[in-house]
């Protein structure tokens, strides 16, 4: 019997995952990657909440969701782009090197 | 849910995703690095699936396994190669703690609250996805597809260093393409 | 006559419908024990006869499908075509698979050896998953999901990622240059491609392939006539996706060798190529079942059984991707990209449009549907012959640059420049 | 008809146009010294009279004691033809001033004439041999290249000629670059 | 700061499909477009000018045949009629009339060739060209029935031609000359029109006219740019002054202007096979010259016009049975030197299509 807390584990597990690519990864783009799984990760629990969770307007989770496809959608091409400029900019994109900000 | 198939297909996704996820911190070159993330979106749609949600299934299809995924192949195809080698900053240790962390209390908070559950089966969600998007939640779907153009344009404005134009001379489609120099 | 039907349309052997002997077994198997414990076995057969009933007929498809193309092609270049292997050269697929089976497949050392391997086999994901959604007959669909429109897009949508993955890892400059051309021009049709069958969508209301069919039979009207801008867009959208000829710059043998399987051999090399044509049938399938209303053909489909009406149609169309591949010389790339952005993406939009309004007015003071659909159908049809028309006028070519004949000239020394 | 001119006729032109280039006519051919080639060339070229604006065939000669090269130039407007000579005495290091100034279409042509005489022309924007590679030794159109004449009869030649090591038989892969670790 | 993106040397290589045989073309591409283009040749290189200093004037017309391939007669027609020049032969008027109407053939059959293989190059899968070599097909046969060869001839002598044509000739190229028109028209309705062609080969591979005849092109490569040079009509030889046909010329000599030129020399062709093969004259075909003959002292230099263009022999005779300097005036060599003009700055696929527009034949480029 497969139940709300199964998916909400394999949720959470996942955006453990994301961050932890986030985190430790130098190339800007594979951090991209870990935002990604970690959006993914909000999507699978919002649609197993919207399955297992009792109430008026279920299809709200699903709603939810599409808006955060769409959303991922504009911040991975907005993100991306920095990215590329970012580099021909600097000629790097390892995210340490590229501290202007810090002290 | 119950029977045979879900349950066992559950598993299977779970492990399917997790592993990949996992393949995307742990691959050697950026190129793996990518094709695991596009199998770990493909996963999550069959967990959609899984879940009855088929519309947000094929949409996560559409535009994470196709449009993100070639997205992000491009970008590293435009970024050097020779930090292809995806070296870890000094956070590994720390960055696992924190999603370890994040992810425990997650999980601790889902076993302690006890859900008002109802299993809510829909036959087809496109409808009812419809009805919602142009109904109730009319005003975040303008401001979403508002905030797409202004992605888009910004992509364009911030990466768009050698544009290309049309040569005004020639017409019709084998227009000579001048490239603008910035 | 009666008789006979009779005998034809009774439960056991109803031809129209190939269900029933699977129905039978999966039943048996449930009864097993004690009535529940094996349903599992059930389930997954039942999932097994699906799957191996489309790869079974894919693989014959394809098989036919090599020698009525090079058949065809051959007719239109007034040569015989295939013709030693076999009576009619219809052992020629078999030859072709043999021979590109004993053919060593190389792997390129310096390339990506798991993701070169890789390649070839996903790349025949989607052309399987694609069929599993068309309905072959009334009830012979093998998933009838809710949003199969949507979902053949879907699976559309993942082949740049394959192209990217061969053209990568063969390392080698030409197919790394037809990838990145392949992926550029998917892209850019798949726009065109969808809003095309958003606006079939729209005008039937189902996302399932099985309802169109449904509608067409219910209103006795194949979707082409009403919806003629549409077929144009997604033929055209749908036969670049396939890197067809007009637009096979991804593999273009006169410019960048193969393309992006410029490095593969053997058995490989034939996946590449029975997955376009694996492709190419379901592309006919699709529109087949979207504009020429699938298994249904004005009642005919009481007597020939479904699937022959459909599997007929399917190839029928496959015929104009031949006619196509066989006529046409390539567009550069960017003419290619200048097409799918300023023709076919106003062109789909403008469809779009027309059709939610004529929608709105249908359902809104709804009037009945005989006398609205011919109304619909004339104002489509002119409006996609003007549009097109128009377009060609104004962007097709300037005078000036119609091309003349060569000046014929005689008295050669006075004509010299000095 | 195009008519072929004769030598006088062009030297005649060309003392008209450029008196101190000393050019001689023999039959239907015009010598001219090395060193006012250019001068000629360009001269004939945008005279009114001649036009020569076509260079149509560019080739050398060995006549064993001295090289000769031959420019066939011919006027498109006025369709006559004229033969350009020039006797080149250097044998080991024969030079002399490339026309790819006066006719573009002269590049190619010089290019084989260097591959397959070794004659070098100074001025010429790419001078690189065309048909053999960088490593072969030897020009074949000379007359003292491997000559078969003298007896040998065998149609197939074992011997080609390496770099440094004169003559030897040539095998594999190394055929082009001398191999470094020997010398 | 302008990211330097290393530059993408591609090589156009010996084993490409559209290079039309061994030719090479290293490129340099940044994305599509190209940077700088080098043309490596060689690698069909005989050496015939060397090997024909050993053999006699009558044994070095094998190799003119093996030279541009795809015309062997006018290679033919071109070096006999040098040897003739060195030696004073007068060829007899049935000779004349017969190397005239073997000569068109072979441009007919060369032309069809060209434009196909320059279609193919276009992207068109080998229709136009499959349709074309339904008319060369016939044409081969016929020099088939003549010489025995379909390809390399060897049908030319010093002074006529090698055999009298055979009785079923005549009817055959009757038949020939009769459907062809029909047969061209045909093409020019498939091709002319065609919006896909115009795309990919109207202002590809563009040579001004000054460099055209700088660059001592000949043939298509310089009509195609407006200037009716041909060396029928400029330096008659054979009987070619007793016909009348027209010299077709380009406008501004792009690849579509050089496509149009041959589609039109087609039906010149024609016209000329029209008036010449009902005025063969009857009489001896051949003058007997004897098989070592050995020319005065001097040179001798004669041209004709072969399909690529003006194909001259440059013979130095010392008197010997063997030629002292047998030097080949090649078209597709001496076209090929305005290729970087064209290619540079042109997209791969652009280079492709003029390469073909150029239409070399490797054996010729390289001798």
């Amino acid at each position: 019997m497969v139940s709300l807390e199964h998916f909400l584990v394999v949720g959470a597990v996942l955006f453990g995952i994301g961050l932890w690519i986030a985190l430790s990864k130098r190339n800007a783009v594979l951090i991209l990657m870990g935002i990604e799984i970690m959006l993914n990760a909000v999507n699978l629990t919002l649609v197993a909440f919207s399955r297992f969770v009792k109430s008026d307007t279920p299809i709200a989770g699903h709603v939810f969701v599409i808006f955060i496809i769409t959303v991922a959608a504009a911040e991975a091409s907005v993100a991306l782009a920095m990215v590329v400029s970012v580099y021909r900019n600097r000629g790097t994109i390892d995210v340490d090197q590229i501290d202007l900000l810090r002290f | 849910m119950s029977g045979v198939g879900p349950v066992s297909a559950f598993y299977v996704l779970a492990v399917l995703s997790i592993g990949s996820a996992l393949m995307v911190m742990a691959a050697r070159s950026i190129i793996h690095a990518v094709l695991f993330l596009v199998l770990f979106f493909v996963s999550l749609a069959a967990m959609f699936v899984l879940l009855s949600a088929d519309f947000v299934a094929v949409a996560q299809l559409l535009v994470y396994a196709g449009a993100i995924g070639v997205l992000v192949v491009f970008a590293i195809l435009l970024t050097p190669s020779r930090e292809q080698r995806g070296m870890e900053t000094k956070f590994v240790g720390p960055g696992l703690l924190a999603g370890a962390v994040v992810a425990g209390t997650v999980i601790f908070i889902a076993f302690n609250t006890n859900w008002p559950t109802a299993s809510n089966d829909f036959p087809s969600t496109v409808d009812a996805i419809g009805q919602a998007l142009l109904n109730r939640w009319a005003l975040p779907f303008e401001i979403a597809s508002v905030l797409l153009i202004a992605a888009m344009i910004g992509a364009i404005v911030i990466v768009g260093g050698r544009g290309v134009d049309l040569d005004p001379g020639a017409a019709g489609p084998s227009a000579r393409l001048v490239r603008r120099e910035r | 006559m009666t008789a006979l039907s009779g005998f034809l349309l009774s439960q056991w052997y109803d031809l129209r419908d190939l269900g029933n002997p699977v129905r039978a077994l999966i039943d048996w198997i449930n009864g097993w024990g004690d009535g529940t414990t094996f349903h599992w076995v059930g389930y997954i057969v039942a999932g097994l006869i699906g799957a191996a009933a489309i790869g079974l007929f894919l693989g014959i498809a394809m098989l036919s499908l090599i020698w009525i193309e090079r058949k065809a092609v051959s007719r239109i270049q007034i040569r015989y075509g295939p013709n030693r292997t076999g009576p009619f050269g219809l052992l020629q697929p078999v030859a072709d698979a043999l021979k590109l089976m004993q053919k060593e497949a190389l792997t390129p050392l310096a390339g990506d050896k798991i993701v070169f391997w890789l390649a070839p086999v996903v790349i025949f994901i989607p052309t399987l998953l694609v069929f599993g959604v068309l309905p072959f007959g009334p009830k012979m669909t093998a998933a009838n999901i809710s949003v199969a429109v949507l979902y053949i897009v879907a699976i559309g949508s993942a082949t740049p990622l394959v192209i990217f993955m061969a053209g990568w890892s063969s390392n080698n400059k030409y197919s790394l240059l037809g990838a990145m051309r392949g992926i550029a021009m998917a892209i850019s049709y798949e726009i065109p491609m969808v809003l095309s069958l958003l606006g079939v969508v729209l005008f039937t209301g189902h996302m399932d392939l099985n309802g169109i069919v449904q509608w067409q039979q219910k209103y006795h009207v194949w979707l082409i006539v009403l919806q003629p801008l549409a077929a144009l867009t997604y033929f055209i959208s749908a036969s670049a996706e396939l890197n067809r000829t007009p637009t096979d710059i991804a593999e273009a043998e006169s410019e960048i060798v193969a393309g992006y399987h410029t490095e593969y051999s053997g058995m490989k090399f034939g996946l590449f190529y029975a997955v376009e044509l694996g492709n190419a049938l379901a592309v006919s399938g699709i529109w087949a079942t979207l504009f020429f209303g699938g298994w249904w053909l004005f009642g005919l489909d009481r007597w020939i059984p479904a699937w022959l009406i459909f599997l007929g149609k399917m190839y029928i169309l496959y015929g104009a991707l031949i006619i196509t591949r066989g006529t046409l010389p390539r567009l550069r790339i960017d003419q290619l990209l200048d097409f799918a952005w300023k023709f076919l993406l106003p062109l789909a939009l403008v469809n779009v449009l027309v059709v939610a309004l004529e929608v709105t007015i249908w359902q809104e003071n709804g009037i009945s549907a005989g006398i609205v659909l011919p109304v619909f159908a004339v104002v489509n049809i002119l409006l996609s012959v003007v549009l097109v028309v128009g377009y060609v006028q104004s962007f097709g070519f300037a005078r000036r640059q119609r091309p003349r004949r060569a000046r014929l000239i005689t008295d050669t020394l006075a004509a010299m420049p000095q | 008809m195009t008519l072929e001119l004769t030598g006088e006729r062009v030297v005649a032109r060309i003392n008209e146009l450029l008196p101190d280039a000393h050019a001689e006519a023999v039959g239907k051919s015009v010598y001219v010294p090395a060193e006012s080639l250019l001068a000629v060339c360009e001269a004939l070229r945008d005279d009114a009279d001649l036009r020569m604006q076509h260079l149509t065939s560019m080739t050398a000669v060995d006549y064993v004691t001295h090289f000769e090269t031959v420019y066939h130039v011919q006027s498109l407007a006025k369709n006559h033809l004229a033969v350009l000579k020039c006797r080149i005495d250097e044998r080991d290091d024969p030079e002399i001033p490339s026309v790819v100034s006066v006719w573009y279409g002269a590049q190619l042509q010089e290019r084989e004439v260097y591959d397959l005489f070794g004659i070098r022309f100074a001025g010429h924007p790419d001078l690189r041999r065309i048909f053999l590679w960088e490593g072969f030794a030897g020009y074949p159109l000379r007359k003292d290249f491997l000559q078969i004449a003298a007896g040998a009869q065998h149609p197939g030649l074992p011997h080609f000629p390496k770099q440094e090591q004169g003559f030897g038989v040539l095998t594999g892969p190394n055929w082009t670059a001398p191999p470094s670790h020997e010398s | 700061m302008t990211i330097q993106t290393e530059p993408f040397i591609v090589n156009i290589g010996p084993q490409h499909p559209s290079t039309h045989g061994v030719f090479r073309m290293r490129v340099v591409l940044d994305g599509e477009k190209i940077i700088d283009a080098d043309m490596v040749v060689g690698y069909l290189h005989r050496s015939l000018e060397k090997l024909a200093e050993e053999r006699t004037y009558t044994q070095n017309i094998p190799f003119t045949d093996r030279m541009d391939y795809l015309s062997a007669m006018s290679n033919n027609l071109g070096y006999c009629m040098a040897v003739e020049k060195l030696a004073g032969i007068r060829v007899p008027e049935r000779g004349q009339y017969l190397r005239v109407i073997m000569a068109e053939l072979q441009r007919i059959a060369n032309h069809s060739m060209a434009i196909g293989t320059f279609i193919n190059d276009c992207g068109a899968w080998q229709t136009p060209l499959m349709w074309m070599f339904a008319e060369r097909e016939k044409i081969l046969d016929l020099f088939e029935m003549t010489c025995g060869a379909r390809l390399t001839c060897n049908y030319m002598r010093i002074g006529g031609v090698a055999f009298d044509i055979p009785d079923e000739f005549l009817p055959a190229v009757n038949g020939l000359l009769d459907d062809l028109p029909r047969k061209i028209d045909e093409y020019e309705k498939m091709l002319m029109e065609n919006e896909i062609l115009i795309a990919r080969a109207r202002g590809v591979g563009t040579i001004p006219r000054d460099l055209a005849i700088s660059a001592s092109l000949t043939g298509p490569m310089i009509r195609g740019c407006g200037i009716p040079f041909d060396i029928r009509k400029a330096d008659p030889y054979a009987v070619y002054d007793r016909f009348d046909f027209a010299i077709p010329v380009g406008e501004n000599g792009d690849s579509y202007d050089r496509f149009l030129v041959r589609m039109a020399e087609l039906r010149e062709s024609v016209k000329i096979l029209k008036q010449a093969v009902p005025a063969l004259p009857g009489g001896p075909y051949k003058v007997d010259v004897p098989l070592s003959i050995r020319p005065p002292i001097g040179d001798a230099y004669a041209r004709v016009e072969s399909p690529k263009g003006e194909l001259g022999y440059y013979i130095v005779s010392d008197g010997g049975t063997a030629p002292y300097r047998f030097h080949v005036r090649a078209p597709s060599y001496i076209n090929l030197s305005v290729l970087r003009e064209m290619v540079i700055g042109a997209s791969v696929a652009d280079s492709i299509v003029s390469l073909g527009s150029i239409d070399i034949v490797i054996g010729e480029v390289d001798r």
